[in-house]
């Protein structure tokens, strides 16, 4: 098989999505290499940490048990902190890889389809991580686990529809299983690929019946298609619901920086901003350490820039909106809590927002940036930090002085904050890690789509010259 | 020979490359057989149309889950909120339905969602582990890089002998009997 | 390539589907029926008790009415279990011998009280009065069942939320005329016999004004 | 277990064994474990032999107060679980039932609290025998409300119920460290008294603090009899000393002085914080509030009250105009007035407030007999002389105020008292010294060697509640029993006698003062005996036994106020104080846990005291300027050092306190005070000398470096121009009085752009109002709703936090300048808004909207996601971020009130009117087939508030109390712009300047 050579950048035409030379045969053994080579020191070693990170969870969530969640940072007024930070933080990362899976495929943007498997991936643990912090975040999570659900209890009670956390149950759980859904019909193929590609029979059998006995049939591939182009058209209103009804938990209340209209958008946006950061902050390392050039080419670090960028002004959009409305309303509590954003206690907090999220970005109008992975990742680094504070900004700027003088207070974190935050970091490397190393992290089906066919003259049967929507 | 014909499932040609699958399926449908199928490992444009398969009844099924997925949620929310438990919330209307449309539409793409998956597996029969094809030593490649067209043993006008010299009049790389 | 599944496994692989889905319906339709299960809620299960009062000897039997005892169940929101003093009122004169008895002379003599197993346990977190219930016409019978033919006391009802509100929603199919609530055989039927439960109900409601609330704050506080 | 119940039958009952017994059992078992302590040997002895047969069961037919069996325990012990499946549980009846008893319904009874020796009058609420909550008798002079149910009390009162249940309450005698009995206490105070007899009781002393009791009295008189050489002193470290000296100088003798605010329209108070500090406080406050208080309509006047004082204070707090001086410089601007009301006093200095005192001279000269100057107990006795002299040349006496004979059965000098005590110990004249109650080890000044004169005497005997630095050091430690636990009889401010009865027998093994000292005399009566008989002597008759009667059941005994008496001026007013420049320390009283004795009440620690809003610590008052003057801010320690003494304390900034003043609060830094009030704070007594008790001039501070978190509930001052309290004086009120609604704006129904549910139209629709122009910030109401509510205590920790549990709380604000501001306080109690923004976004549904509009809380279905208090633009919602409710001290489980669910780890609470009062009432009514009528049901705040400020009722009902005020024109809501519709509404709060005063600003 041709080892890849990295791609010179074209000045005229635009990168190709998959480099030179690449065959059906060539693409399968490398993807599938990647699973079927022996186990590297690195992998384990990189496990290893995870698991570590994880336990930082399983400590963070006995001591909550058994404690409270006084030992978080929380008060009155501020009764959400980390947790609930942490939350639309790892919700919001979740959303790039189902935008990209989703949105792009209806988009016909074919350059996805070598990173839309494991932006898939990220979303599954994203939302593993994101839904835990909902459940321990509440003051008797063991009743909370099943009295948010709603069912024919003994004591003729059910959940109250209007509250925006029980739209959170419906949309994160209803989100969490479509992502699923999607990713498994897609690695369907794929996981038949394996069934006959790999060595021992234990694994064939594994993969096979994870196969359920796929045989690329004319007539699979005619109902396999459809079923995935609608789950694609179902998603992506999904998609923009699920943070639209994150933001909600913020929009409903009424407390100032919390109760604007401009909440879903701005969310959306800035979901997708940190999904696509995630995306890169993990794809550059795979990309580096597979050799993957040919699947991940500058094309598509230049168009997930492009993407950042995008919605990165969108997010900027919002802060300044922000800004406005609290003039523009007139309202004394408005006014003093964008006053209180930038020159209270938590002014680091802001400007450092503002730093990560509006200045850094700006440096992706420059090409050469958009093209250096080292400053690309930097730069998606700014951006998950930027995305955090950002909620740390909506959730405890807004809270710590509301209404009331008399019951305004200070947040600090706590050690117990940390533990969670962390721990679930490691839930996610470990199973990111895991992912790459049993399944294809390239969706060998759709990169084959790719490889040109003499028949129809020189062109992939999808249509490569699209650009996509940012440019 | 007719021994032959009941003790097996068909025969599979093998080509080389998507488009000269494309050109034997649409050969074979015009030369009248109907009991056949084609083998790739991606999808290929206009395939499964040339072999007569152009239904599409997946939509149907994704429109049917996500509308009884909407009437549930709606439903749930009526029921509990102004039939079974009224209470006064804030003051607000029982049938405050603006509230109500969330957790209706997330129950819409739940079940649409449902419906995509399910009505994929059940037209494509999936699960099926064992299938004569797998019979075929060289069909391993079909996952990867190998195309295949398979004429059934039922289809009324397949003659082992005559068949076979059919499929390789269309460029087929190497023709085998696939037994049952 | 050689079969890696064999002719078989396709029935299995559906079938095996299909079990899993029965199996996960009927576990969860169990879960949530345990609290209405007799195990959890100890319905119609008699316990021991220190000393083996029977109901039915007393109220069939003897005739006493409830109040003879539950002194306060008109006035307050405590029945009231009778002190020893109530039963030796009888027992200084009757059945002095009887060993089955000693433990309430024991107790009189030594001023140890007698350790009664609570039969009607609500959660602590509910407020219930007797009293404001007796007033507005439901019988003992309605939620104690028929103690008069109880030798040894147990539950009649699971005493769930759901229980309580469904007389709270529609009391009109619970209610007794005021008179009758302490009778233990009173029955919602006319000299023919015919249910008048539906009529009677109704009238009485209008009558004893009675709405009740299914409020929060009516029985949590 | 076994091995120490042989080492108890061994040597005595070990304390460990008793408490080992006492705790660690769950609510059933507890009382058990009595019986276990009662199967001891030592136990039956003491029993058999202390009592005639069945005295324990207390004879005289009271047996209702027999210490009971409790029936369905799980009725007071009510916590959260979630599960259905209940643990098998005991019914345990009564063997005997107790008379007039209707099980599962409380009684109450009433009796009277003692503070500083004066009774208040209370209706003790008891279920199943157990004292629950303290409400006011109102029918007693000391906290009158015509025509309510319950009289008003202060917060002392109110946590005297916390105190009985006090885990750390001694339970045996102890002797020297180790357990003992009575029957050996006996024997030993038999031996000494013995000794005594030889020489008349040379070397007895016996060292009271206050008594007002005509029983114990006259038990001490008998003493004194029997012993005469023997001598007893008082000691009780309030200002009392120069009000009695105050007197001396002025009439030549010491009378008490009475005040009736509700005739006076111009009030002068010099340093004195009449409206919470004295025996009185409960009543004036409530008299100078209606002399306030506004109706559109009806009353359109109020009093004006000028105050001058050293430390701003709750009275500070309401006064029209509140002028802040040093202490020492209150001297000169009382000579000043009094000379200009021609009074021959010299030294008058106003310190540039010439016009400020004109204005007061001529405003108090154009109100004479109907005007009233008072002075704060520990202003020095020429003020007080001075201000009987103003009182009697403006012609107030016999008006606004009256003379009566002292009320304290012997109203000496306690420091001298104690002095002379002191030097005799010292000289080893004395031989026995038996301490009813008081801390004189503790709380002396730093110049007093209590201690070591201690160690000179041969036998010491203590008698007091719990274990304290005093009674650790003496020979025996005496448990005494608790107010509610024994028999006895006390007076209150203006005389009053009000029998005190136990409500239960005694937790632990305790005896009364009156029964200490009959052993003492060598009789063994018991404490119902003796006060019985002592008033049988006293007021015996044919009708004696109805008399009794009545009085227990009134709380008071008729016609036992002191006459008035009249005295003349000697003219004597001491000679002038000068006050120096540079800093003076202004010591006081702590204002919620006193001169310590309430060291060990966790509701008194953690209640914020007025004005600074500091919970758990003391604190060195600067005023800001001062403290920036220093270089000093909050939290930092400095050294203050006066009279050779020093001690280091934090640094409070508190505006409105005079410049170059740190005031400094007594009563913190107790050692052996029990779990909670243990190395709490700073021990001022150290600094305090007694030359100088009051207020020490030439005080210095010097910073060191370190630094100390202060717990403080509110760290902002100001409103941020937000209409929260609204005020206006007045006379703009008359002249446009809708000014108030002018300050905010209230959307009409067209805001709703739904239609919703309005919970006020048919049926009863509960609201309250609160009175700002009433409220002086006293803290009652958040102590009642605490005791009323079993609100758990959470400790310094958390409040640092800000976690703490009040339900109902006192915001307080400042306005205008930092020297001297407006001092506005506010209790804020859940608003019960109608459009509720915290049920809408509660997923479970565990806090919706009742039929009459309250705003429910089902506990036990809140899964605790806290989005309803961040939601609540109040801020009144509180969540139990760890578990705070005590399971494991079962005495103090006795105290809870068992028709409030104690909610457990996780659940969200707040005020919902009382809900519990609200049901109860409802059903008595509806059993009864009446309606309910307005003032049947009483709120704890609303029952507490010496002032009257909050109102409670149906607001549905156009005739009651609430609607009208919710008619006045001062009525408004707060941030009611978020169209919450709140039922909780505010009166604003109107003030009376002098408009001379007010133009020179």
């Amino acid at each position: 098989m041709a080892s890849p050579a990295p791609i010179q950048e074209d000045p005229t035409a635009p990168a190709p999505v998959l480099g030179p030379g690449q065959t059906y045969t060539t693409i399968t053994q490398k993807i599938s290499s990647i699973i079927t080579s022996r186990t590297t020191v690195g992998w384990i070693v990189a496990v290893a940490l995870a698991l570590g990170l994880m336990q930082c969870f399983l400590l963070g969530v006995t001591w909550l048990l058994i404690k409270g969640v006084g030992i978080w940072g929380l008060n009155i007024p501020v009764g959400w902190g980390w947790a609930i930070i942490n939350f639309v933080w790892w919700i919001g990362i979740g959303h790039a890889g189902t935008l990209i899976s989703a949105i792009l495929l209806l988009m016909r943007q074919d350059w996805r389809n070598s990173i839309n498997r494991f932006a898939e991936a990220m979303t599954i643990f994203a939302v593993i991580c994101a839904m835990q912090f909902p459940l321990f975040h509440t003051g008797r999570p063991w009743v909370a686990a099943y009295w948010l659900l709603p069912y024919p209890n003994s004591m003729g009670v059910w959940p109250q529809f209007r509250s925006p956390l029980i739209w959170d149950v419906f949309a994160v759980s209803t989100y969490f299983t479509v992502s699923l859904l999607f990713w498994y019909l897609g690695l369907i193929p794929d996981f038949a690929t394996l069934r006959d590609k790999a060595k021992k029979k234990i694994s064939r059998m594994i993969y096979g019946v994870l196969a359920v006995g796929w045989r690329g049939s004319a007539k699979h591939w005619h109902n396999y298609e459809m079923a995935s182009l609608l789950l694609a058209g179902i998603s992506t209103p999904l998609v923009l619901s699920v943070h639209s009804i994150v933001s909600f938990d913020f929009s409903v209340g009424l407390v100032p920086g919390w109760h604007a209209t401009i909440f879903p958008p701005y969310f959306v946006a800035g979901a997708v901003f940190a999904g696509f950061a995630m995306v890169l902050t993990l794809g550059l390392p795979i990309r580096a350490i597979y050799g993957l050039h040919d699947f991940i080419t500058d094309r598509h670090l230049n168009n997930m820039s492009k993407v950042m960028l995008a919605t990165g002004l969108v997010v900027a959009y919002g802060y300044g909106m922000e800004q406005f409305f609290a003039w523009y309303s007139a309202s004394p509590y408005e006014g003093y809590m964008m006053q209180n954003r930038m020159h209270g206690p938590y002014q680091f907090e802001y400007w450092s927002l503002i730093l990560c999220n509006v200045i850094v970005p700006q440096f992706l109008w420059i090409k050469s940036v958009r093209l250096n992975p080292y400053a690309l990742f930097v730069v998606s680094m700014f951006i998950n930090v930027g995305m955090w504070l950002e909620r740390f900004m909506i959730v405890v700027t807004s809270l710590h002085r509301d209404y009331m003088p008399s019951s305004w207070d200070m947040y600090h974190s706590t050690l117990g904050d940390w533990l969670l935050y962390a721990g679930t970091i490691g839930i996610f490397l470990l199973g990111m890690f895991l992912f790459i190393r049993v399944m294809p992290v390239i969706n060998m089906v759709e990169i084959r789509l790719l490889v040109p066919r003499k028949g129809h003259g020189k062109k992939p049967d999808h249509d490569a010259s699209t650009e996509v929507s940012a440019e | 020979m007719t021994m032959a014909e009941n003790s097996i499932y068909g025969l599979m040609a093998e080509y080389d490359n998507p488009d000269d699958l494309l050109h034997a399926a649409q050969g074979a449908y015009a030369a009248g057989y109907r009991k056949m199928d084609a083998y790739s490992p991606m999808p290929i444009h206009d395939l499964s149309e040339s072999l007569g398969y152009d239904k599409h009844r997946v939509p149907f099924f994704v429109l049917l889950g996500g509308l009884l997925g909407a009437c549930a949620g709606f439903g749930l929310q009526y029921w509990v909120s102004v039939i079974e438990y009224p209470l006064n919330i804030g003051g607000r209307p029982f049938l405050s339905w603006p509230m109500f449309i969330p957790v209706t539409f997330e129950l819409g793409i739940l079940f649409a969602a449902f419906g995509a998956m399910l009505s994929m597996f059940i037209l494509n029969g999936l699960p099926q582990h064992y299938h004569p094809v797998f019979n075929v030593e060289a069909f391993e490649s079909a996952s990867s890089d190998g195309f295949f067209l398979c004429i059934e043993a039922e289809d009324p006008q397949f003659e082992l002998s005559e068949t076979r010299g059919f499929l390789e009049g269309l460029h087929a790389t190497k023709v085998v009997e696939v037994e049952s | 390539m050689a079969q890696l599944f064999s002719r078989s496994s396709n029935a299995f692989a559906r079938t095996s589907i299909v079990l899993v889905l029965i199996l996960v319906g009927t576990a969860i339709t169990i879960l949530l029926n345990t609290n209405r299960l007799k195990y959890t809620s100890d319905v119609e299960v008699a316990k021991q008790q220190p000393v083996p009062f029977s109901h039915k000897h007393h109220v069939t039997g003897i005739g006493l009415d409830c109040r003879y005892c539950h002194t306060s169940v008109e006035e307050s929101s405590f029945a009231n279990i009778p002190p020893v003093e109530t039963c030796m009122t009888c027992h200084s004169q009757i059945w002095t011998e009887s060993p089955l008895l000693e433990p309430i002379r024991e107790s009189y003599r030594t001023d140890k009280p007698i350790e009664w197993v609570r039969i009607h346990d609500l959660p602590d977190f509910v407020y219930f009065d007797h009293s404001i219930h007796l007033s507005k016409g439901v019988g003992c019978q309605t939620c104690h069942g028929q103690v008069d033919q109880m030798p040894l006391m147990w539950k009649a009802n699971t005493l769930n939320m759901e229980w309580c509100i469904e007389c709270h929603r529609a009391p009109e199919k619970f209610v007794r005329p005021k008179e009758e609530v302490f009778n233990m055989t009173w029955q919602a039927v006319d000299d023919q016999g015919h249910n008048i439960q539906a009529v009677l109900g109704a009238r009485l409601v209008k009558e004893y004004k009675i709405n009740p609330s299914t409020d929060c704050s009516t029985c949590h506080r | 277990m076994s091995s120490m119940t042989r080492t108890a039958h061994k040597d005595g009952l070990e304390l460990a064994v008793i408490q080992e017994r006492l705790s660690g059992k769950d609510g059933q078992d507890y009382w058990r474990s009595l019986n276990e302590l009662a199967d001891t040997e030592e136990f039956q002895e003491y029993v058999h032999r202390e009592f005639p047969e069945g005295a324990s069961e207390l004879s005289d037919g009271l047996g209702r107060r027999k210490f009971i069996q409790l029936m369905g325990a799980s009725l007071a012990f009510a916590g959260l679980t979630a599960c259905t499946r209940q643990p098998k549980e005991l019914i345990v009846p009564y063997v005997r039932a107790p008379e007039l008893m209707v099980p599962g319904k409380p009684l109450y009874f009433a009796s009277a609290i003692s503070q500083g020796g004066f009774a208040r009058g209370v209706l003790v609420e008891s279920h199943m025998g157990r004292p629950t909550k303290i409400e006011g008798n109102p029918s007693h002079p000391s906290n009158p409300r015509e025509g309510a149910k319950f009289g008003p009390t202060d917060i002392f009162t109110q946590a005297t119920i916390l105190d009985l249940y006090d885990p750390d309450r001694t339970q045996v005698p102890i002797w020297n460290a180790k357990p003992s009995t009575w029957t050996r206490f006996r024997g030993s105070l038999a031996t000494e008294m013995a000794k005594l007899d030889l020489d008349q009781g040379a070397g007895l002393r016996l060292l009271t603090e206050t008594v007002t009791s005509p029983t114990l009295a006259a038990q001490i008189q008998d003493l004194l009899k029997k012993y005469p050489k023997a001598m007893w002193h008082q000691y009780e470290p309030n200002g009392r000393d120069n009000v009695r000296a105050g007197a001396q100088m002025a009439f030549g003798e010491v009378v008490e002085t009475q005040y009736d605010f509700g005739k006076a329209k111009r009030v002068l108070s010099l340093d004195s914080d009449f409206t919470a500090v004295g025996s009185a406080s409960v009543r004036y406050a409530g008299q100078f509030a209606e002399g306030r208080r506004i109706e559109d309509g009806q009353k359109n006047e109020m009093n004006r009250l000028y105050v001058v004082e050293s430390v701003p204070s709750n009275t500070g707090a309401v006064a029209d105009h509140r002028l802040p001086l040093k202490g020492s410089q209150i001297d000169g601007v009382a000579r000043a007035i009094a000379q200009a009301l021609g009074i021959n006093a010299g030294g008058g200095n106003t310190y540039g407030h010439d016009v400020w005192v004109n204005a007061l001279v001529k405003d108090l000269k154009a109100h004479q007999g109907e005007s009233l100057v008072i002075v704060g107990d520990h202003q020095s006795p020429s003020v007080h002389a001075l201000a009987h002299a103003i009182n009697h040349t403006l012609g107030n006496v016999g008006k606004t105020v009256k003379h009566t004979a002292a009320v304290e059965a012997s109203p000496v000098d306690h420091q001298a008292s104690l002095n002379g005590l002191v030097s005799d110990m010292s000289a080893g004249t004395v031989s026995l010294l038996v301490m009813v109650g008081g801390n004189p080890v503790y709380n002396t000044p730093s110049d007093i060697d209590f201690k070591n004169a201690l160690k000179k005497v041969p036998t010491t005997i203590h008698l007091g509640q719990a274990l304290n630095e005093t009674s650790q050091l003496c020979n025996w430690h005496l448990p005494e029993s608790h107010a509610l636990e024994a028999w006895s009889d006390a007076r209150a401010f203006d005389g009053t006698v009000s029998i005190v009865q136990p409500l239960i027998e005694p937790l632990y093994s305790a005896q009364s003062a009156h029964e200490v000292l009959a052993m003492m005399l060598g009789d063994g009566r018991q404490g119902y005996a003796i006060v019985k008989e002592y008033w049988q002597a006293q007021r015996g008759g044919a009708t004696f036994d109805n008399d009794w009667q009545t009085w227990l059941h009134d709380g008071l005994i008729p016609n036992t106020a002191l006459a008035a008496k009249s005295v003349r001026l000697k003219g004597n007013y001491g000679s002038p104080v000068s006050s120096l420049d540079g800093l003076e320390v202004a010591f006081r009283l702590d204002p919620t846990i006193g001169d310590g004795r309430y060291a060990n009440n966790g509701w008194l620690q953690e209640l914020p005291k007025p004005n600074t809003r500091l919970t758990w610590d003391n604190a060195a008052l600067l005023s800001p300027a001062t403290a920036e003057k220093l270089g000093v801010k909050d939290d930092d320690v400095i050294d203050v050092a006066v009279n050779g003494h020093s001690v280091a304390l934090p640094v409070w900034r508190m505006p409105g306190l005079p410049a170059d003043t740190v005031t400094v609060h007594l009563g913190y830094g107790r050692t052996v005070a029990g779990r909670v009030g243990n190395g709490v704070g700073v021990n001022a007594y150290a600094l305090q000398t007694s030359n100088a008790l009051w207020q020490a001039q030439e005080a210095s501070v010097s910073k060191t470096g370190q630094t100390y978190k202060l717990a403080c509930t509110q760290d902002h001052w100001y409103m941020e121009g937000r209409g929260l309290v609204r005020t206006g004086t007045l006379e703009d009120y008359t002249h446009h009085p809708h000014m108030i609604h002018e300050m905010g704006h209230v959307p009409g129904e067209d805001a709703n752009f739904f239609n919703g549910i309005h919970t006020s139209e048919e049926g009863h629709a509960w609201g309250m109002t609160i009175d700002l122009n009433a409220c002086n910030g006293c803290n009652a109401c958040t102590v009642a709703c605490q005791s009323e509510n079993n609100i758990p205590v959470v400790g310094k920790e958390q409040v640092l936090n800000g976690r703490e549990m009040h339900w109902i709380r006192i915001d307080r604000y400042f306005k205008g300048s930092l020297e001297n501001p407006e001092l506005y306080n506010q209790p804020v109690p859940c608003m019960q808004c109608e459009n509720a923004p915290c049920e809408v976004v509660c997923p479970v549904g565990a806090t919706t909207h009742s039929a009459e509009g309250l705003n429910d809380m089902a506990y036990n279905r809140c899964v605790g996601t806290r989005y309803c208090s961040n939601n609540c633009p109040y801020k009144v919602r509180r969540f139990n971020f760890l578990h705070y409710s005590d399971d494991h001290t079962e005495s103090l489980k006795l105290g809870r009130n068992p028709n409030v669910t104690v909610r457990g780890r996780g659940v969200m609470e707040k005020c919902t009117y009382c809900t519990q009062r609200i049901s109860a009432a409802r059903i008595t009514a509806k059993v009864g087939g009446q309606e309910l009528k307005d003032g049947d049901i009483t709120t704890a705040c609303q029952g507490v508030c010496p002032t009257n400020a909050i109102t409670f009722g149906d607001i549905n009902d156009p005739n009651s109390n609430v609607s009208k005020l919710k008619k006045q024109n001062r009525n408004y809501g707060l941030i009611t712009e978020l169209n919450t519709r709140p039922r909780t509404t505010y009166l604003a709060r109107l003030t009376n300047p002098n408009s001379e005063i007010a133009q020179h600003g």
